[in-house]
């Protein structure tokens, strides 16, 4: 060979900065009704073709179409659909009173909701999920009751997590929500463990854990998917690739030229890419994940391509690193909206009862948010006594942390 | 309790694991080379073949996943014991450690616990070199909701695991492999003496406990007390016996939380402190040590407390011995702590 | 030596960093959210558009490979200056620090180096709960191989982090997030103070170092030793002001190697000792400390040496303040080591 | 669904155990010359089939076919059969030593000679491996001097890294041989730090990093993968599957239904599978990758299938859990078989040259242990100063240091 030329460093740019248009083409999306439907025994191999197309339900017209078109009634998408609008609801009336100061931090899921709500509906509520801090649709799916939630985020005398965590880092044994991790990705082979553990035991739950594409990178998730594989623990995998991880655009996690969903092939797991806006794809790639996983055929991984739509968390302001119109433009709209949509092309809806629900669901959590504030807040320092600071560091308080607590009444 | 027989350490540590998973269905044993091969060091040998591969089996070579997968059995219901295959390989599993297993029960507010023992061979003196041979326990005390636990001998051995395992916090199960064969006082030029000519290499067959956070007198004594663990328990004897002086050696067992009041009573009745261990000295557990000596204490010393610990260098290989605190220079710590 | 601006803490690392890019081709700058975006506390803010994104770039999210790419460009012949976005999410990068950047030039005796800079925010103060707020500074001392420094405000924080910069060893550079734009003393409750009133928040423009291994006199006294580093200088200055106790107070400023000779002068002189620090007590740095000063000190001591530091509970949310040790946790400690 | 049954733990085993005959079938050999050759810019998906299937040059009869067989003239070739002869006349000398107890430990390559052998052929020598404990190969190839390797072993006076380190745990900077560490897999992210900080600076060195099977499962494989598809890094990553990890069957590192190659496919790195046995497809897949590397065209991974022949190390009693005869019955044979055979069948080797530069090795490498132990060894104290013990830690020994030197002196 001639003299090489000097090497350069790559380094991943978005399609889009500030002032600027993305470009959403590197998203390469296929058509509604394309993608094939292997059956649940297929060969993780197989599925290659599916890492990197991408099932679809909905067409632009909210129809139905393809072998991925769920059978689900008319009640379980309206179920669907108020969960999700809950979810935005919720969100949106905690954004204000964080901003109020009543809550010291929180978490949006803007334009993700289907990725939560719609694959809730396709597990039992007896397995476990594993989320991160932007799988609320996943507790407003399973019932999980407001006023609990916000006295979790107002960290008052009522939080079930005692003060402890950061707002949005909820527990939920009894709903089947694990304790979210406040660093990322721990939670991939935890849930590969408790799934292993169902095996072993020979139950029939199974698990399903949630990452994002950013948090992908970090080593846990693939430790998770080699135990997964290896063991064939009833798991699901969901990256959740909303395109962005605080300012980092998803190449910098590596999804630049392959897809989220190729890992899972790589590591001898069935893979699916799947429009993560689209209800009815969401529910029917789930529901395909949860049946493999419970019939012993192993784990599966699915990548939700959606859009984080706001912002990081309240300490964030993406217009210093995308296009603040992004939202707008991205190609696979809004999950409440295609979701409303083909129910109302299907009759099972309208815009008024849009209307009406939507107004119930705000008179709801407004309520809560007054009950959970009449427990306290934070900023008014209703919160739990300093004295349980010591208290499930360990089983039984031992002597040492006795010792600190009283130093700590001596000194209050 | 049930009759004793002449167990090693491994022996020992095997009978622990062979009566819980027996007692406990929801014990299971997972680690590299642990399953069909029963271990490098042997200890699990025999296990899958009596209890099946769904309870005891091999692991990917992944620290962070063999102890991520621990803590989801754990908050399924489990009892995991994870064998780490050597604690200088322990590293890639901090975060799970540190972050999760002993952050779970408190960051759910006890929804959640993660009641894993976490075993792994420790310690120097098999010409291992620097990534054979490593004392981490100093990284476990520091990180509340971790217990941290080291045996010294076969009968503590066996106790303090049934113990590790029946206990619902996560426990960090520190084995000096320098001791599993037989009780190992230093003197690396003289034959191997057998733990069944030892009194605690008697080990009874079925269950039995000994309790976490209870410190053991190893050696009475009045000249002065010196607080350590593991291997160095037995140097510390050595030292003791050859330099003729009166030392009351105690055997911590459990590291963290640990059993103060056998500690304060020893020092107020001596009024001089030893602190030995084999990790290196700057921040190890021998400085968390000297801190509650002081601090509960102080007005009984009568001279500093002196450290004997590794040197703040890897344990290298060659020079093993120079690096390995032997009789010789626990002794010199002792002279110096009755100076004055 | 260039003329001085007011700086934050914020702003003089940045400098510092401009400051070695300028200078040394070899200084590259990665790790989460510092490039196009400059950090999530801005630190970096400015440099890659001035130096180019070979020189300063995001990084994938993943502290392993993020120290474990920075090992590699080490060994290169570069010096990496690494962020890990906050200190409570270095533990998976543990292994790359502890079995690789600490220990590659001995294993290799001198052949391959790692002079890395891993900065990273610590501390509490800023209602970030358990995952924001931690102080992990004693795991590094104890690791050898490491230099581990935190600075107190913003003229040590660009001396030192250039002299980490420069620098052979691999360093871990902590930096107490809620110092970054003002000199906080404990008191949460009042107006924030900014640099600008503060004489350390006057920088000199242009290069300059503070010297590793020195350690500075914060306050001089004659009442009490207090050792302590980072935010808890100024709430053990707070606390001295407030208790009209005369502390001597030293900012050791570098960890380990520390500079013991400013320590044991102080303490021989006031007899007295008080170490403080944010993180957990227990086998936390103040454990080494308290170890040093009974060593070197112990017939010029007076009273015990007290301990005030981070309660053994992870870092709580809602309960932040009665975790933190403020002026009046500290000035009981002062009168503590008072008594008798 | 109706109930499902209860679910299991798949456990993966090998095919054979002690007692057995192992059942190679397992490993899908594709016939020599069946796989495809793509142009060196191929993207990566692209190279999907050749993770799966097996890159191969040399025919039974020893001859060389299809797209691959390299342009090599006979004398690199000769080259490369004596570098992989020494490796195994070392090996067999050391393990002997280490039974004399000159020795305190030892790992030999037996087996897997090639994989080394020709991959530095196909390197520049100022690229930088960064190998693990089996790639003594490359130290031979690279023309190592023996005397220097057999002082490491036998940890003497003139032990380059002090004694510092366990026997075979070499660090040969001038030959670019990166320092080994006992922990596993942690030099992939060094060697895709160091290919970057090569294109940061605009050189033209590459790296080449080593791993097995078993140690694939490790974060750090993962973790380098990320990176070095997400900076293009100029490095090439080889997995050794010599289809054990000591005791644990590849299987139980995620070797079943996949291989190690899709990993890389997954991680959007070009990939192949190649026979790891057959010197020449080592050397033009090495090649291939380098060149890639060297232009700008990204990193590459090449799982190498191959057997270790011998014990995981003098520790180790393979024995006790795999066939023994298992090396004999392998169907892709003895790497130096191999090459002897294409060599002679070309009329370019020769029966009495192989055992006259057999005699000739043996001879050589009885002379440099003999002069290395005229050094010294650990078993008779002969080691370096145990106040070296203190000396690089940090550049400038610190005071407290100091300070533990003088104490070590006092007590000696
Ligand atoms: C181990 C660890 N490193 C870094 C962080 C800081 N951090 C919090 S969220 C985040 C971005 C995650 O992005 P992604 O995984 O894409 O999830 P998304 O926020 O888009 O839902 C980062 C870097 C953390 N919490 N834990
Ligand atoms: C982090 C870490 N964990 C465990 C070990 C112990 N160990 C040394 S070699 C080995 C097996 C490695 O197998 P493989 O990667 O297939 O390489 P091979 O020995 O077959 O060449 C193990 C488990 C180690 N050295 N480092
Ligand atoms: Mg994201
Ligand atoms: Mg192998």
């Amino acid at each position: 060979m001639t003299q090489p030329a000097p090497l350069r460093l790559h380094v991943p740019e978005p399609t889009g900065r500030p002032g600027q248009h993305t470009d959403f083409s590197y998203l390469h999306l296929s058509p509604a009704g394309a993608a094939r439907r292997p059956p649940l025994t297929t060969q993780p191999a197989e599925t290659s073709d599916l890492a990197f197309a991408l099932v679809r339900v909905l067409d632009e017209q909210g129809h139905a179409i393809g072998p991925w078109a769920p059978d689900l009634p008319a009640e379980r998408l309206r179920f669907g659909l108020r969960a999700m609008l809950k979810t935005r609801i919720f969100d949106a009336r905690m954004l204000v009173a964080q901003r109020q100061k009543k809550i010291s931090f929180y978490i949006q899921s803007l334009g993700e909701e289907a990725v939560s709500v719609a694959h809730a509906l396709a597990l039992d509520d007896s397995d476990m999920c594993f989320p991160t801090y932007r799988q609320q649709g996943l507790l407003m799916a399973r019932g999980v009751p407001l006023v609990d939630l916000i006295c979790q985020l107002l960290s008052n005398e009522r939080d079930p997590l005692k003060g402890r965590q950061l707002p949005v880092l909820y527990s939920v044994r009894e709903a089947g929500f694990f304790s979210i991790s406040g660093n990322l990705a721990t939670q991939m082979p935890q849930a590969v463990g408790w799934a292993m553990a169902s095996a072993i035991k020979g139950d029939t739950k199974i698990a399903s854990a949630w990452i994002g594409d950013g948090s992908t990178a970090e080593a846990d998730f693939h430790t998770a998917l080699t135990f997964a594989h290896v063991y064939q623990a009833p798991v699901i995998f969901n990256v959740v690739n909303n395109q962005w991880a605080i300012s980092t655009f998803q190449a910098i996690a590596g999804g630049e030229g392959t897809t989220f969903a190729a890992r899972g092939i790589g590591a001898g797991i069935a893979s699916l890419r799947v429009d993560g806006n689209d209800f009815l794809a969401v529910y029917a790639a789930s529901r395909w994940a949860a049946d493999r996983a419970r019939n012993n055929l192993g784990p599966t991984l699915i990548e939700w391509v959606t859009y984080r739509a706001g912002a990081h968390s309240t300490s964030d302001d993406p217009t210093k690193y995308r296009p603040a119109d992004d939202w707008a433009k991205f190609p696979l709209g809004d999950p409440i909206l295609r979701l409303k949509q083909h129910l109302i092309a299907g009759g099972e809806w309208s815009e008024d009862a849009h209307a009406a629900l939507q107004q119930e669901l705000e008179a709801e959590v407004l309520a809560a948010l007054k009950e959970a504030e009449s427990f306290g807040t934070l900023a008014d320092s209703h919160v739990h006594s300093v004295a349980t600071m010591f208290e499930d560091v360990y089983q039984d308080m031992p002597p040492h942390l006795l010792r600190q607590r009283a130093e700590l009444e001596a000194t209050q | 309790m049930s009759a004793t027989t002449p167990m090693t350490m491994i022996q020992a540590l095997r009978s622990a694991m062979d009566v819980m998973l027996e007692r406990d269905p929801n014990v299971v044993i997972f680690g590299e080379d642990v399953g069909y091969f029963g271990g490098v060091f042997r200890c699990t040998e025999g296990l899958q073949k009596k209890y099946g591969n769904s309870r005891v089996f091999d692991a990917p070579i992944s620290e962070s996943g063999i102890v991520g997968v621990a803590v989801g059995m754990g908050a399924y219901g489990l009892r995991p014991v994870a064998e780490i295959q050597f604690a200088d390989y322990v590293y890639p599993a901090t975060d799970q450690i540190v972050s999760e297993a002993a952050r779970l029960r408190y960051r759910s507010a006890g929804e959640f616990i993660a009641p894993l023992t976490i075993r792994m061979p420790c310690g120097g003196g098999i010409y291992g070199g620097q990534t054979h041979s490593q004392s981490p326990e100093a990284f476990f005390t520091h990180v509340c909701g971790l217990r941290t636990v080291m045996p010294s001998n076969p009968y503590d051995a066996k106790g303090l695991l049934i113990a590790a395992i029946e206990n619902d916090d996560p426990v960090i199960f520190l084995e000096p492999k320098r001791l599993y064969n037989g009780p190992f006082d230093g003197h690396h030029d003289r034959p191997v003496t057998a733990w069944s000519k030892h009194p605690l290499g008697a080990v009874p067959e079925g269950y039995y406990t000994v309790p976490l956070e209870s410190a053991s007198v190893y050696r009475p004594g009045n000249a002065l007390t010196v607080l350590t663990y593991g291997t160095m328990v037995h140097v510390a004897a050595a030292a003791a016996q050859e330099s003729g002086i009166d030392a009351e050696i105690i055997d911590l067992r459990s590291l963290w939380p640990l059993d103060l009041d056998t500690i304060v009573n020893s020092v107020q009745k001596t009024g001089r402190c030893v602190v030995v261990h084999e990790a290196t000295r700057t921040s190890g557990f021998g400085a968390e040590l000297v801190s509650l000596v002081q601090e509960h204490c102080f007005y009984h010393l009568e001279a500093p407390i002196v450290r004997v610990a590794g040197w703040d260098t890897p344990y290298p290989h060659a020079q093993e011995w120079a690096y390995f605190p032997g009789p010789a220079r626990v002794a010199a710590g002792f002279r110096k702590a009755l100076e004055n």
